[in-house]
């Protein structure tokens, strides 16, 4: 049923149900909002979207108040204009006054807002809060005196991922977000996704920023330095550079990173078909032999974290394989260095990385098989933006480029990865074809894309029906493991990635990062895969031929030494 | 009438409230318990009263609590009533407690100086 | 009586994580919510510790330092600021030598302030655990405290 | 309408007996003659409780009664008293002497007081059900179960025109009402005893001193909306309400009154306390909610109400305890008995709590409309040590502040919100000229920085904003940009907290900006006039 709403004399018809914003938005209006978040449920607690409504003796939140027939809104009053301005100086008063320096600098919800509401300075006296930074994670820095009291961390934290780490503490003037006991995020069971990140609308939860590390490494004449970029950065960078969500820029994200100064510019697409074959092995094998059912895939380390923290009793149903980060590193200092006769002491391995929890991988103690660090630095996708706007260089001029030999092959199966059932569609391509022997006729396993929060698929092969599930969110996750441990779960494969639409939403990519934008950039992640001229794992010729030179075949004892690792229970 | 009369039955198989005069009790004295009475020192005030009537063995008087008189700021009160004749006593202390008992209800003189009064 | 006992039967009882805040601290003979006491209360009602924190530290009755074994709270609302409260404050953190907020040395006393106690009939007031003292005089907490020795 | 004095009589079985019948018309043809019809109501009431005295009548708001009345004696009662404003010695109640024993009772204190609320408390054991029930305890509720169907039951309390007691003041019929036709089931009853408002400990000492008459109110009121479950949320401070309160809910229990087939009928309802951890917020209703939920008290965006959507998401109706403590006295009685005590538009009484510089600091009950000067200077024997008024708050903390010329103005909900202030939670604080209402403001706007919830933010960070311009004028700092500021900050916080708590918190300081213009004038200027400020230019130290 369609009701008429009247704002600022602009008469407009929107549905029962519909929130004012959207009316408002209908009737060519932008209310500011602060709290408000298009995927979170509604606070009405920053009070910054207020407006008059006739016959109400106060303003109310139009992010909230349900529309009736024949209300009639203004939301320019003077007022109206002097509550937000006071609220949003309010605001103000208590918030770190170093814009300049921050990482959300032009980035940030709370700038946007003091200048749309034209205020040029702050009446009330600042009173700063002196809360400690908490930087004591390899992923994320914490720094409280610059939280706003939305909430919008906590919901991410407690009802998108379900872990709640962080919560309202205090009262009055106190309120912060804050950890229990006030303790630092390495002592609690946080994964470091970054979710927590991606909601905040200021800075106060940022990642570490490595891009100093990476340019002075580019700059030391004895290190030989590598790059290897996740699947979901080329289908979000050019978000940073003002293109639409869901652009691709793999050929402007060559180019870059090459003119950015380094010696080599990899795929880690290249180790996500390596990952295929071993995993995909790995599965026959645990099929074939009785072995712990089911299989979950393991290239998500937020994922990985939270299993070991909150599942241990399950940690054998993980695969052993690294993630392709992680095999990308080991590789190149052994296999890589061997074949360029550099010795690996002087290569450097940068990760690109749509991700804040891979920080904290690369720094776990058994990712050292190669007998070095295997991944040097992991930078996000805003780190490799923040490098290249440092760099000056024009991104629009940008000429496309291609990746190098061999690190850079790969099929489209491993550029699916960075979509939740990326993995799973891109195993199943292969297993498919290694078990019967047959050529797959339709290659697309739609039923294990999308947003939905489980996917479920089935494939038969060789007489038997095997069953996968697909979860993204560690609050799908839970229920799947739930499963797992009351014995009732009917899966042989589970991917699970541990945030929102997988990789292309993870912690480290732009902000911001809404389930908008995490459509658009599967979207586009199919799209890459459907112009790759080769599209299956086992396809992959630099693959083949680094089994042959190399690891001989797949679990065999180099892969075990290399690529695959065991979990511990924190 | 079915609720009406369960709650007449109820009250028949009650004993006789403490705030109700009786053949074998003809005084009684109520302590203002509520908090107001408590803060100011309520409690020792009853104890006190109810150590005086058993040294005394007086067994004519009944001793009860009851809540907030209303004038917090002459608590401790106590009431005694005699023979159906009301007297507040406000400011009670355990000493001025032990006097009341022996001078109000044993000689019958109630101690006006004590009495609440009209300012 | 363990403590996971003495919440027991709160569990499953909705909203019983304010009552096994509230008996946890009640046994607790430093007056306070240990971490131990907080992670109890998280697993046993299956609520995130962080939570729980954020319970703890909005109710002014909970406190997640340790305190003494008595705990003075003095008014200091509108009613008995207007009858002298801040005397009564002043005096009482003269005669036990400690700050608002503090404990002493023997960890006896804490001296807390809060808002209204709801016995302005015979202010100024205070509460020591769950005893009400009234109509009070700078020169009267001597007998008061007193009364905790 | 307002009537300067209402005229009771008594119309108890008693006193028909005695030919009050006569009274009544007399007086009534009596006010048609002088004129008085438009300035004296007539009420008819029930047993006054003076029936060998009768017949009887009372005049409000002076609360004196004359007795054993005759058809002329009437006349000389309307003439003398009710037009000229005198007594009429020889017909007054009489009256014992101190020497003879005088209690409470006797008092002018009491004397101006109707109790309907409070008719028990300083007279029956708290912790004895037995005298609750031989008090005419559980009667209305007995009585109600057997003729009244729950629909009747909203009729009588929406036309007694029961307004809530908590500070709100909305009808609590209609609040029944919605709950009753809410949709959702268990449906909820909560009774809010967190109280919290600063100089108010009224429903404290109605808990303690008269328990089952909430029970009994609540479990009318649930037989009315549908409720099976209740709650009593009780502030955690308040030890001795919540041990009476289980005392009186485990008697109830054991005598019926409480769990299945109540009284015999066919009502399920059953009461358990919940205590508070100490936060003035949760006497916001949905902040209430949200505690016993086990959460952090943060108040809820409204709408939906809690009578939509309350204890978990369920219909849930959030009632005063001075609210439900009226409920069986106006079934008892009817809705035309309650309706003629206090004035039109806030009918019944009101439970006053006296503090600060007043000599009879404590608690009253008084019909609506009496004034401020009646309560402050009969009812509560003035200002001690001889000092002068100065101001008095109504409302608790977030009233208005009241200076000298609102003294005649009548304590009903809507003549002081008409002078900005409220009724509220039934606070009373008088303050006298030695004490500055700057500094007062302070000691407000302090509670109101350690009590804001902290969830929204013109609460959170508005109150310590406030809290730091008047602490500056304090110091005689302030500039004319602060004042500004002040008010600025003010309007927003009225227009746009989450909850009435950031609402109602710059109440107190406007109105003393206005109420106390001269005073604030002299801090601007450096000056404390009373010397209780520390400021920076005058005050303490302005000895030139």
């Amino acid at each position: 049923m369609l009701i008429d709403v009247t704002i600022d004399n602009v008469c407009v018809q929107v549905p029962t149900g519909s929130s004012l914003l959207q009316a408002a938005e209908k009737a060519g209006i932008k209310i500011p909002t602060l709290c408000y978040h298009p995927d979170q449920s509604l606070k009405a607690v920053c009070r910054v979207c207020v407006v008059e409504i006739e016959g109400q003796r106060l303003l109310q939140p139009a992010c909230t108040y349900p529309v009736f027939q024949g209300m009639q809104v203004r939301t320019n009053s003077p007022s109206v204009r002097e509550a937000r301005q006071t609220i949003v100086e309010l605001m103000l008063s208590s918030h770190p006054q170093d814009c300049l320096k921050c990482p959300r600098n032009l980035n940030c919800e709370l700038q946007s807002l003091t200048q749309q509401l034209n205020i040029t300075q702050s009446p009330f006296p600042t009173l700063p809060r002196e809360y400690q930074s908490d930087s004591s994670t390899f992923s994320l820095i914490r720094n409280p005196n610059k939280c706003l009291n939305c909430r919008r961390c906590v919901e991410a934290c407690l009802d998108v991922q379900e872990i709640g780490i962080l919560y309202s503490t205090g009262r009055g003037k106190q309120t912060i977000v804050g950890t229990a006991l006030g303790q630092d995020l390495n002592e609690l069971p946080c994964v470091f996704c970054g979710q927590c990140l991606q909601a905040c609308p200021v800075g106060a939860i940022t990642e570490v920023d490595e891009t100093e590390r990476v340019w002075e490494a580019i700059a030391d004449p004895r290190k030989h330095v590598l790059v290897q970029t996740a699947p979901a950065i080329r289908v979000a960078l050019g978000e940073e550079f003002g293109m639409p969500a869901g652009a691709i820029v793999t050929g402007k994200l060559v180019a870059a990173l090459r003119r950015l100064g380094f010696d080599r510019i990899y795929d880690t697409d290249f180790t996500a078909d390596l990952t295929i074959i071993e995993e995909g092995n790995e599965l026959l094998e645990r099929l074939q032999h009785g072995g712990t059912l089911p299989m979950i895939t393991s290239c998500s380390p937020g994922w990985i974290k939270f299993i070991e923290h909150t599942f241990p009793d399950l940690l054998p149903h993980l695969s052993t394989c690294k993630s392709p980060q992680q095999m990308f590193g080991a590789l190149a200092k052994t296999y890589y260095a061997k074949k360029v006769a550099i010795d690996p002491q002087d290569i450097v391995v940068v990760s690109i990385m749509p991700c804040t929890a891979k920080k904290f991988e690369a720094e776990r103690p058994d990712m050292r098989s190669s007998g070095f660090k295997d991944v040097d630095i992991v930078l996000t996708t805003r780190e490799l933006a923040r490098m290249l706007k440092q760099s000056g260089i024009q991104w629009n001029d940008l000429k496309e480029d291609t990746y190098d030999t061999p690190l850079g092959i790969s099929t489209g199966a491993g550029a699916i990865f960075g979509a939740t059932g990326g993995v799973m569609e891109a195993a199943l391509r292969t297993v498919y074809e290694v078990v019967t022997g047959q050529e797959l006729e339709d290659i697309d396993f739609k039923s294990v894309r999308g947003m939905d929060g489980i996917k479920e698929a089935q494939v038969e092969l060789g007489g038997n029906v095997i069953r996968v599930g697909v979860a993204h969110g560690l609050k799908q996750a839970r229920k799947l493991m739930e499963d797992i441990a009351s014995g009732t779960s009917p899966y042989h494969f589970i991917e699970i990635m541990c945030c929102p639409g997988g990789c292309i939403g993870g912690g480290g990519q732009p902000i911001p990062t809404t389930n908008a934008t995490r459509q658009r950039r599967i979207a586009a992640t199919y799209q890459v895969d459907k112009e790759m001229p080769v599209r299956k794992s086992h396809q992959n010729e630099a693959v083949s031929t680094l089994y042959e030179e190399f690891l001989k075949r797949p679990l065999g004892f180099k892969s075990h030494e290399l690529l695959h690792t065991h979990y511990t229970k924190r | 009438m079915k609720s009406l009369a369960g709650l007449r039955a109820i009250r028949e198989s009650m004993h006789q409230p403490s705030n109700r005069l009786n053949n074998e009790t003809t005084t009684r004295i109520m302590v203002g318990m509520g908090t107001c009475g408590i803060a100011a020192g309520a409690r020792t005030v009853l104890l006190t009263v109810m150590e005086e009537l058993a040294t005394r063995n007086l067994q004519h008087v009944a001793v009860a609590q009851t809540g907030c008189m209303g004038m917090c700021e002459k608590e401790p009160l106590v009431e005694i009533e005699v023979d159906g004749q009301k007297t507040t006593y406000a400011y009670i202390n355990a000493d001025k407690a032990r006097k009341i008992v022996l001078e109000h209800i044993v000689n019958g003189s109630p101690i006006t100086e004590w009495v609440v009064t009209k300012s | 009586m363990t403590q996971s006992m003495l919440i027991q039967r709160f569990i499953g009882e909705p909203g019983g994580l304010l009552k096994a805040l509230h008996a946890l601290q009640n046994s607790n003979t430093n007056n306070f919510l240990s971490p131990q006491d907080l992670e109890l209360v998280s697993g046993a009602f299956g609520v995130p510790l962080a939570k729980v924190w954020g319970v703890a530290t909005f109710y002014s009755l909970y406190s997640t330092i340790p305190r003494g074994r008595y705990i003075i709270r003095v008014c200091e609302s509108a009613p008995c600021h207007v009858v002298g409260a801040h005397n009564i404050l002043t005096a009482l953190a003269k005669n036990l030598n400690i700050c608002t907020g503090e404990t002493t040395a023997d960890g006896k006393f804490t001296l807390e302030v809060t808002s209204c106690l709801g016995i302005c009939g015979v202010a100024p007031a205070i509460m020591i655990n769950d005893t009400v003292h009234g109509n009070l005089t700078p020169e009267s907490l001597a007998s008061v405290l007193a009364l905790y020795n | 309408m307002f009537y300067r004095s209402h005229v009771l009589v008594c119309t108890g079985s008693n006193c028909n007996i005695k030919g009050c019948q006569g009274i009544t018309e007399a007086l009534r043809r009596e006010l048609t003659r002088l004129s008085l019809e438009q300035e004296v109501r007539l009420v008819e009431t029930g047993c006054l409780g003076l029936c060998e005295h009768g017949p009887a009548l009372v005049v409000y708001p002076e609360g004196v009664m004359y007795v054993r009345l005759t058809a002329a004696d009437v006349a000389e009662v309307a003439e003398e008293h009710l037009l000229k404003g005198r007594l009429v010695p020889r017909l007054l109640q009489p009256t014992a002497t101190v020497d003879s024993g005088y209690s409470l009772n006797m008092s002018p204190f009491f004397s101006k007081q109707k109790r309907i609320v409070l008719k028990n408390c300083g007279l029956i054991n708290p912790d004895s059900i037995e005298d609750y029930v031989h008090a005419d305890g559980y009667i209305a509720l007995a009585t109600t179960l057997d003729t009244k169907t729950p629909t009747d039951v909203i009729d009588v309390i929406k036309k007694s025109g029961l307004r809530g007691r908590g500070g709100a003041g909305f009808p609590a019929g209609r609040k029944w009402e919605f709950t009753r036709w809410a949709t959702g089931s268990p449906k909820y009853l909560i009774c809010n005893a967190d109280e919290g408002e600063p100089g108010t400990f009224k429903d404290r000492l109605i808990l303690e001193g008269d328990p089952h008459l909430i029970l009994e109110g609540m479990i009318i009121a649930a037989y009315a909306i549908g409720a099976t479950k209740g709650i009593i949320y009780i502030r955690g401070e308040y030890d001795l309400s919540i041990r009476r309160m289980e005392h009186a809910i485990a008697e109830a229990r054991k005598l019926g009154l409480l769990g299945q087939n109540i009284l015999g009928s066919e009502l399920e309802f059953d009461v358990e306390v919940c205590a508070g951890a100490g936060a003035y917020v949760c006497g916001e209703e949905t902040a209430l909610i949200e505690s016993i939920e086990g959460n952090r008290g943060e108040p809820r965006f409204k709408p939906p109400y809690p009578a939509q959507q309350g204890l978990w998401g369920k219909p849930t109706c959030v009632n005063n305890v001075e609210t439900l403590a009226n409920i069986p006295a106006i079934l008892q009685h009817g809705a035309e008995w309650y309706q003629q005590i206090g004035t039109a538009n806030s009918p019944g009484t009101k439970v006053f709590t006296l503090t600060g510089n007043i000599i009879n600091s404590g608690l009253i009950e008084v019909p609506m409309g009496i004034t401020l000067r009646e309560v402050i200077y009969e009812i509560g024997g003035g200002i001690p040590e001889g000092r002068s008024f100065k101001m008095a708050q109504t409302g608790g903390t977030s009233g208005g502040c009241l200076a000298e010329e609102h003294l005649d103005i009548p304590m009903d909900y809507d003549s002081l919100a008409g002078h900005g202030s409220s009724l509220g939670s039934g606070a009373l604080l008088v303050m006298d000229d030695s004490h500055c209402i700057i500094d007062l403001t302070k000691c407000f706007l302090k509670f109101f920085v350690h009590e804001s919830c902290g969830q929204c933010t013109p609460c959170r960070e508005g109150t310590p904003a406030l809290y730091s311009i008047i602490d500056k004028l304090s110091r005689g700092l302030a500039t004319e940009s602060d004042m500004r500021l002040l008010k600025r900050l003010s309007r927003t916080m009225q227009s746009s907290s989450l909850c009435a708590l950031g609402q109602t918190a710059p109440v107190p300081v406007l109105s003393a900006l206005v109420h106390f213009n001269e005073e604030v004038e002299a801090h601007f200027k450096g000056d404390c006039p009373t010397c209780k400020c520390h400021t920076a230019r005058g005050g303490r130290q302005s000895a030139n």
